[in-house]
């Protein structure tokens, strides 16, 4: 069964086009993150599903009820706004009852509904504060009890982590992940943080310019990225960018082998690979045969950082960056000749 | 800190007292002309006693203060709430309208306002005057709760719909509570433009049936006595007692608190 | 009647209100009121302010742009312009200091009944007729008034101190009568502001000044300037307080205009004054809320 | 009194909502036909409340007031509320102007039975006629000259007011016609008619050092006096009465060698009066001799238009010293000025008010 179905939404803002053609489901009881850049218009998409914006074209279901033209009050959603949106005149417990005395619950009935969401979130007893006298943390606990104790078809967040530093973020992820497991709603998520998307992710949605360009499980997406602007937000990315001849593609005079499926001879093609997936050698070292790939380049700059070294290499015109792990403490040095190889399966072909 | 910000709020006070108390006091000082050395006297409290004209006027100028009060702060709240909760084209045109009724000097609007209302067929008297202070004090009511909304997040009513309360709901339960020292300020505010309005009301009055400021503006030209001092005294001190009595006996959190 | 009920126990989906409508419902009373008894009215001025005489009794009605000359035909007018200027400068200036540190230690001095009491104390002075106040005002700081008296009381050969019928004496009148608008605009816009913006700017290392103009100032801009508006807006055009306070030296733009309407009954030039003040008002305020918008956003 | 207020309550808001939807029932009060309403100055003689009782109690004629503080506000008054006034006092100097607005009715004397003791020089005085026809009963004239505390030398001249001696210790009146008049003098011209204004405006402008305040009011002048702000001042002939009898300061009125502005009050009718009859009676009343002598020694007032009333004051009084039957004569009165000339005279007034300032 489908939690929620955006079905050819598109939204426009006087000229500027926001949303074209999202059709996308959420699966119930998943966990989907929408990823994408300020501007890529998945903070519209998310209050389209809300209620909160009408879409120009297109329409939105809930738990399989068409909601387009049902106001937000009457859609039965759960939200989690960036800044809490904690109502500071109401204590907490009033706060988190807010929606059940909306839904015709209250009293005791409410008050033991509020006490469950609140030991969920693990802040049991805290009902009668003020959500003045909480930590930032808190509140943000007190808010999510708020969106979950009336069991909403579809939990919304948006950016619900931003404004928390990072040690209180982590931790966050860590509850919200086990919260949303014990609750099994579907969520959607909202952020710009690629990290969180992929820790607390069921999918990953990529929004780019208004539309998704992919959405998967966080590894397929990771290790399998439809676009150049997916592999490059999600992760970092080396573009080779050449000409396919006999099935392979030549690019600096190498030809590289790629397990993808490629256009015929003489087409233009862009394959991306992941810096951590490039193994790097001196030119003069004994060669290690059981990859398919092999390149010589030579090393621009190092960055240093300890557990991990940054090489920013050259290859004839080309610009290339690997990852690797610091094993024998000793980094090769700036203007050393190298060979860069890696496996076939991990040249990925990319749309422009 | 604290306690040096407790001095500085008690000078700011004793800078806005200071006149009031040399008017209560020159209420009861027996010179005509406010001279001095000081000279206790009551006599001033017994003209005024007697003066029907006065007394009238001063109950004619509290109701009509209520009057504005309430009508300015309801219709200058719902048009607060869509010039700055909602966006549409002539937004900035409609705020910059409420210009002119605090920029113009009162004496040409209370001049166009005779002229215009003679015009219209809507004449003088109380009901003028109540038309001329509620439109007067609209745009202090709007300026000061647009404040008040400027900095009130707009999400706490979003968080409100989306927990299932429709507009009306969200506004009544949440936005109000919250704005309500907005509110509370601006119904003051539109309190004091209408009481202490004398111009428009000099054109706006009828013979016969005028304010206590009309009566005091009035009495520039030839008597300004110490009754007006009198009459000031008994004024101020009767609304401080009910303002300070209601604030006491509100329900907490009415101007004071936002949370 | 039990309500309609959606589902989920929800109030059931009506049909919505479009938008403009009801932006439209909650401006249409405020505006036609301010329509009807302002705004036309002030319009019929502004057509008179294109006449040659006030277009009352039996006078041809002719029309003309002389009266937007009077600055080039009467240049004193550009000194006693200027002189407005100024004391509208200088009133907001002193509102804004005082108001906003007086709306400041309200808000994080003081709490509960005392804050709300205190406030109330604050506005109170505003309900006494302003021109009880003015004269007040001039028995308090006339030679041999109250403050000398008090000053004498110390020391009794002190000189006077007196300094009624100067433009010091103007602006005190003024910032008087209008400080209460800049306390509270400044109070509403603080009250706003979270205990806990300002504990994490301090744990970071914040002082006190960094606190105030990086922190409280900026939150507190849009009380900033509705008080500015709601003070310099009104005090340009002032002609109680510069009349009784000012003396010889008390001609304002305010007192010129007034003198328009009441001595001269020259209608067109009194109102061509007070909108060719109006357009520098708005001017002043279209640059100076830019200039404040540019530097909020850095 | 909560019935009262209770009803007043429900007129506002009646009168708000009848307004709003375009009717105008509840506008303006309700009109009785023994009601009369008369314009004027405040505190100006037809309010004194023991003469209202005294006329009332005659003629069962009830009088309600409204004033003005302009004269050009009583114009725009009387203009814009037909129908509501029935006496208006007029300066002499603005009668023609409004009966050539066809604001005022046409008055015959032999109706005013006490009209017979006015002074001819003022009854006939031909500013109060328009083609002929008399629109106004002449009730008080005064002076405009210089008051100056007692104990200090009379000044001569109108050029005291540039005095060295008096530095910082003038108030001037404000008011363009006065003011220009007396620059008038000092120049050697016709007050009613300067023909060099930059003359009269290097005389005004020459005062400056000594100029500590101008006056616009009775009540800010004796305030201003009383607290020994200055010692002489450009005033009014009535206010000197006034100020000496009923508040005791020290002062005393002097007409300088140029002599005096002066100036007539009238009584008028406006056209539109819905009671001309009972407005009759009531200027009758105030040109009656037994009235001015009680105002005038009771109160202190201008000086009457009927030399009867002014030989019933005692010889010694103060309004007789200081309105010599003379000055009827020799003064001369504020004459109706033409619109360019009003305007000349108050851009110029503005001009050196400015100056002042600056």
């Amino acid at each position: 069964m489908s939690g929620v179905d955006v079905t050819g939404v598109a939204k426009s803002y006087g000229a500027t086009r926001v949303l074209t053609d999202i059709t996308q489901s959420f699966e119930s009881g998943t966990f989907t993150s929408l990823l994408g850049p300020s501007g890529s218009g998945k903070t519209t998409l998310l209050r389209i599903v809300a209620g909160f914006v009408a879409p120009d074209e297109g329409s939105v279901r809930i738990a399989g009820a068409d909601v387009t033209g049902v106001p937000v009050y009457a859609r039965n959603i759960g939200m989690v706004f960036q800044s809490y949106a904690l109502f500071p005149h109401m204590s907490v417990a009033a706060n988190v009852g807010f929606g059940l005395g909306r839904r015709g619950i209250r009293g005791k009935a409410a008050r033991a509904q509020v006490e469950e969401a609140l030991e969920m979130v693990r802040l049991p007893g805290f009902g009668a504060r003020h959500p003045k006298q909480l930590s930032g943390g808190q509140q943000q606990r007190v808010a999510l009890a708020r969106a979950i104790v009336i069991r909403p078809d579809v939990l919304l967040l948006d950016e619900p982590l931003s404004a928390l530093d990072r040690r209180l973020r982590q931790e966050m992820q860590v509850e919200l992940l086990r919260i949303q497991r014990e609750s099994g709603l579907t969520t959607i998520f909202v952020t710009h943080d690629q990290e969180e998307a992929l820790t607390l992710s069921d999918k990953v949605a990529i929004l780019d310019r208004g539309r998704i360009v992919q959405m998967g499980r966080p590894a397929e997406v990771y290790e399998r990225p439809r676009t150049k602007f997916a592999a490059e937000f999600l992760g970092d990315a080396n573009f080779l960018t050449g000409i396919v001849r006999a099935g392979r593609v030549e690019i600096a005079g190498a030809a590289i082998a790629t397990e993808d499926r490629l256009p015929p001879d003489g087409a233009t093609v862009t394959l991306a690979v992941r810096p951590e997936k490039i193994a790097i050698r001196p030119a003069d070292a004994a060669g290690s045969g059981a990859l398919e790939n092999s390149l010589p380049a030579t090393v621009a700059s190092v960055i240093y950082t300890g557990t991990a070294l940054t090489y920013m290499l050259r290859s004839g015109d080309l610009s290339l960056k690997v990852f690797a792990q610091n094993s024998d403490g000793s980094p090769l040095a700036e203007g050393s000749a190298v060979v860069l190889s890696w496996a076939a399966r991990h040249s990925v072909s990319v749309e422009g | 800190m604290t306690s040096l910000a407790r001095i500085f709020l008690g000078l700011v006070l004793v800078f806005l007292y200071l006149p009031i108390v040399v008017m209560a006091a020159m209420g009861f000082n027996a010179s005509p002309l406010y001279a001095l050395p000081f000279d206790f006297s009551t006599h001033w409290y017994e003209e005024l006693a007697g003066n029907g004209r006065l007394i009238e006027a001063g109950w004619n100028s509290i109701w009509l203060a209520v009057l504005t009060a309430v009508i300015a702060t309801a219709l200058g709240t719902l048009a607060a709430l869509a010039l700055w909760r909602r966006t549409f084209r002539g937004r900035a045109i409609l705020r910059i309208l409420l210009l002119p009724p605090i920029a113009i000097p009162w004496l040409i609007t209370g001049t166009a306002m005779l002229v215009f209302f003679f015009w219209t067929g809507i004449g003088r008297g109380l009901h003028a005057m109540l038309i001329g202070h509620v439109a007067l004090a609209i745009p202090y009511v709007v300026l000061v709760v647009g404040t008040g909304l400027q900095t009130l997040r707009a999400d706490l009513e979003e968080a409100a719909m989306s927990l299932g309360s429709t507009p009306i709901h969200a506004f009544f339960r949440v936005t109000l509570p919250l704005l309500m020292p907005s509110i509370v300020g601006a119904a003051l505010f539109a309190f004091a433009v209408s009481l202490d309005q004398f111009v428009i009301s000099y054109f706006l009055s009828v013979p016969g049936m005028t304010t206590l400021p009309v009566e005091i503006y009035s009495a520039i030209r030839k008597g300004f006595t110490p009754e007006i001092n009198a009459i000031s005294t008994i004024l101020l001190v009767a609304s401080m007692i009910v303002i300070l009595g209601f604030a006491r006996f509100a329900r907490p959190g009415g101007i004071g608190e936002r949370s | 009647m039990p309500p309609e009920v959606g589902a989920a126990g929800l109030p059931a989906t009506r049909r919505r209100m479009p938008p403009w409508l009801a932006t439209a419902a909650l401006l249409l009373p405020s505006y036609a009121w301010l329509t009807l008894a302002v705004l036309l009215p002030l319009t019929a001025m502004f057509v008179f302010s294109f006449l040659h005489a006030t277009p009352l009794g039996n006078k041809p009605v002719v029309w003309t742009l002389e009266q937007y000359r009077a600055f080039h035909d009467q240049p004193y007018l550009l000194g006693v312009a200027w002189t407005s200027l100024a004391i509208g400068l200088w009133t907001t200036g002193i509102c804004a200091v005082v108001g906003f540190a007086a709306a400041l230690a309200l808000v994080r001095a003081t709490a509960g009944r005392t804050r709300e009491t205190l406030l109330i104390l604050v506005l109170l002075p505003f309900w006494t007729n302003g021109l009880v106040r003015v004269f007040s005002w001039t028995m308090v700081i006339r030679e041999g008034g109250f403050l000398d008296v008090f000053v004498r009381w110390f020391w009794p050969s002190a000189p006077s101190l007196g300094f009624l019928y100067t433009t010091p004496a103007i602006v005190l009148g003024l910032v008087h009568g209008y400080l209460p608008y800049m306390v509270l605009t400044c109070y509403i816009a603080l009250l706003s502001i979270d205990d806990a913006v300002i504990e994490a700017a301090q744990s970071l290392g914040a002082r006190w000044w960094t606190v105030l103009f990086k922190i409280l100032v900026p939150l507190a801009a849009p009380g900033l300037v509705t008080g500015a508006i709601l003070i310099f807006v009104p005090v340009i055009g002032a002609f109680m307080e510069p009349r009784i306070l000012g003396g010889r030296v008390g001609v304002t733009m305010g007192t010129v205009i007034e003198d328009q309407f009441t001595q001269a009954f020259n209608w067109p030039l009194g109102s061509a004054l007070a909108f060719t003040m109006l357009a520098v008002v708005l001017a002043v305020f279209a640059t100076f809320s830019g200039v404040l918008r540019r530097s909020a956003a850095t | 009194m909560l019935k009262l207020t209770r009803r007043r309550t429900l007129a506002l808001m009646g009168g708000g909502l009848a307004t709003l939807s375009g009717s105008k029932l509840l506008v303006g009060p309700a009109r009785a036909a023994d009601r009369i309403t008369v314009l004027n100055w405040q505190g100006y003689g037809t309010d004194e409340s023991w003469a209202l009782e005294a006329f009332t109690a005659d003629t069962g004629i009830e009088v309600v007031h409204d004033y003005f503080n302009s004269e050009a506000e009583m114009l725009t008054k009387l203009r814009t509320n037909p129908g509501v006034y029935d006496v208006v006092l007029i300066n002499s100097a603005r009668s023609q102007q409004a009966a050539g607005e066809d604001l005022l009715t046409p008055l015959d004397l032999s109706n005013f039975p006490n009209a017979e003791g006015l002074a001819p020089a003022l009854r006939d005085n031909a500013y109060l006629k328009t083609d002929g026809t008399l629109y106004g009963v002449s009730w008080v004239w005064g002076m405009n000259a210089l008051a100056i505390r007692d104990g200090m030398d009379e000044p001569e001249s109108y050029a005291a007011l540039a005095a060295p001696e008096y530095r910082n210790e003038v108030a001037l009146f404000d008011d363009a016609v006065t003011m220009i008049g007396i620059g008038a003098f000092l120049s050697g011209q016709d007050m009613n008619d300067p023909q060099d204004l930059d003359k009269v405006a290097e005389q005004l402008k020459a005062m400056k050092p000594n100029v500590k305040l101008l006056w616009s009011s009775e009540d800010q002048w004796n305030k201003a006096f009383s607290a020994g702000e200055f010692d002489l001042s450009v005033y009014w002939s009535g206010a000197a009465v006034r100020s000496q009898r009923k508040f005791k300061l020290p002062l005393h009125f002097v007409v300088p060698k140029e002599g005096a502005i002066g100036w007539l009050d009238s009584l008028s009718i406006p056209a539109t009066s819905q009671n001309p009859e009972a407005a009759q009676k009531f200027i009758n009343y105030m040109i009656d001799p037994k009235f001015y002598v009680e105002w005038a020694t009771k109160v202190g007032a201008p000086a009457s238009a009927n030399e009867k009333a002014m030989e019933e004051l005692p010889a010694d009084d103060l309004n007789r010293e200081i309105h010599k039957p003379e000055y009827i004569e020799t003064m001369t009165l504020m004459a109706p000025l033409p619109d360019d000339r009003r305007t000349a005279f108050n851009n110029l007034w503005q001009e050196v008010k400015a100056f002042y300032a600056a």
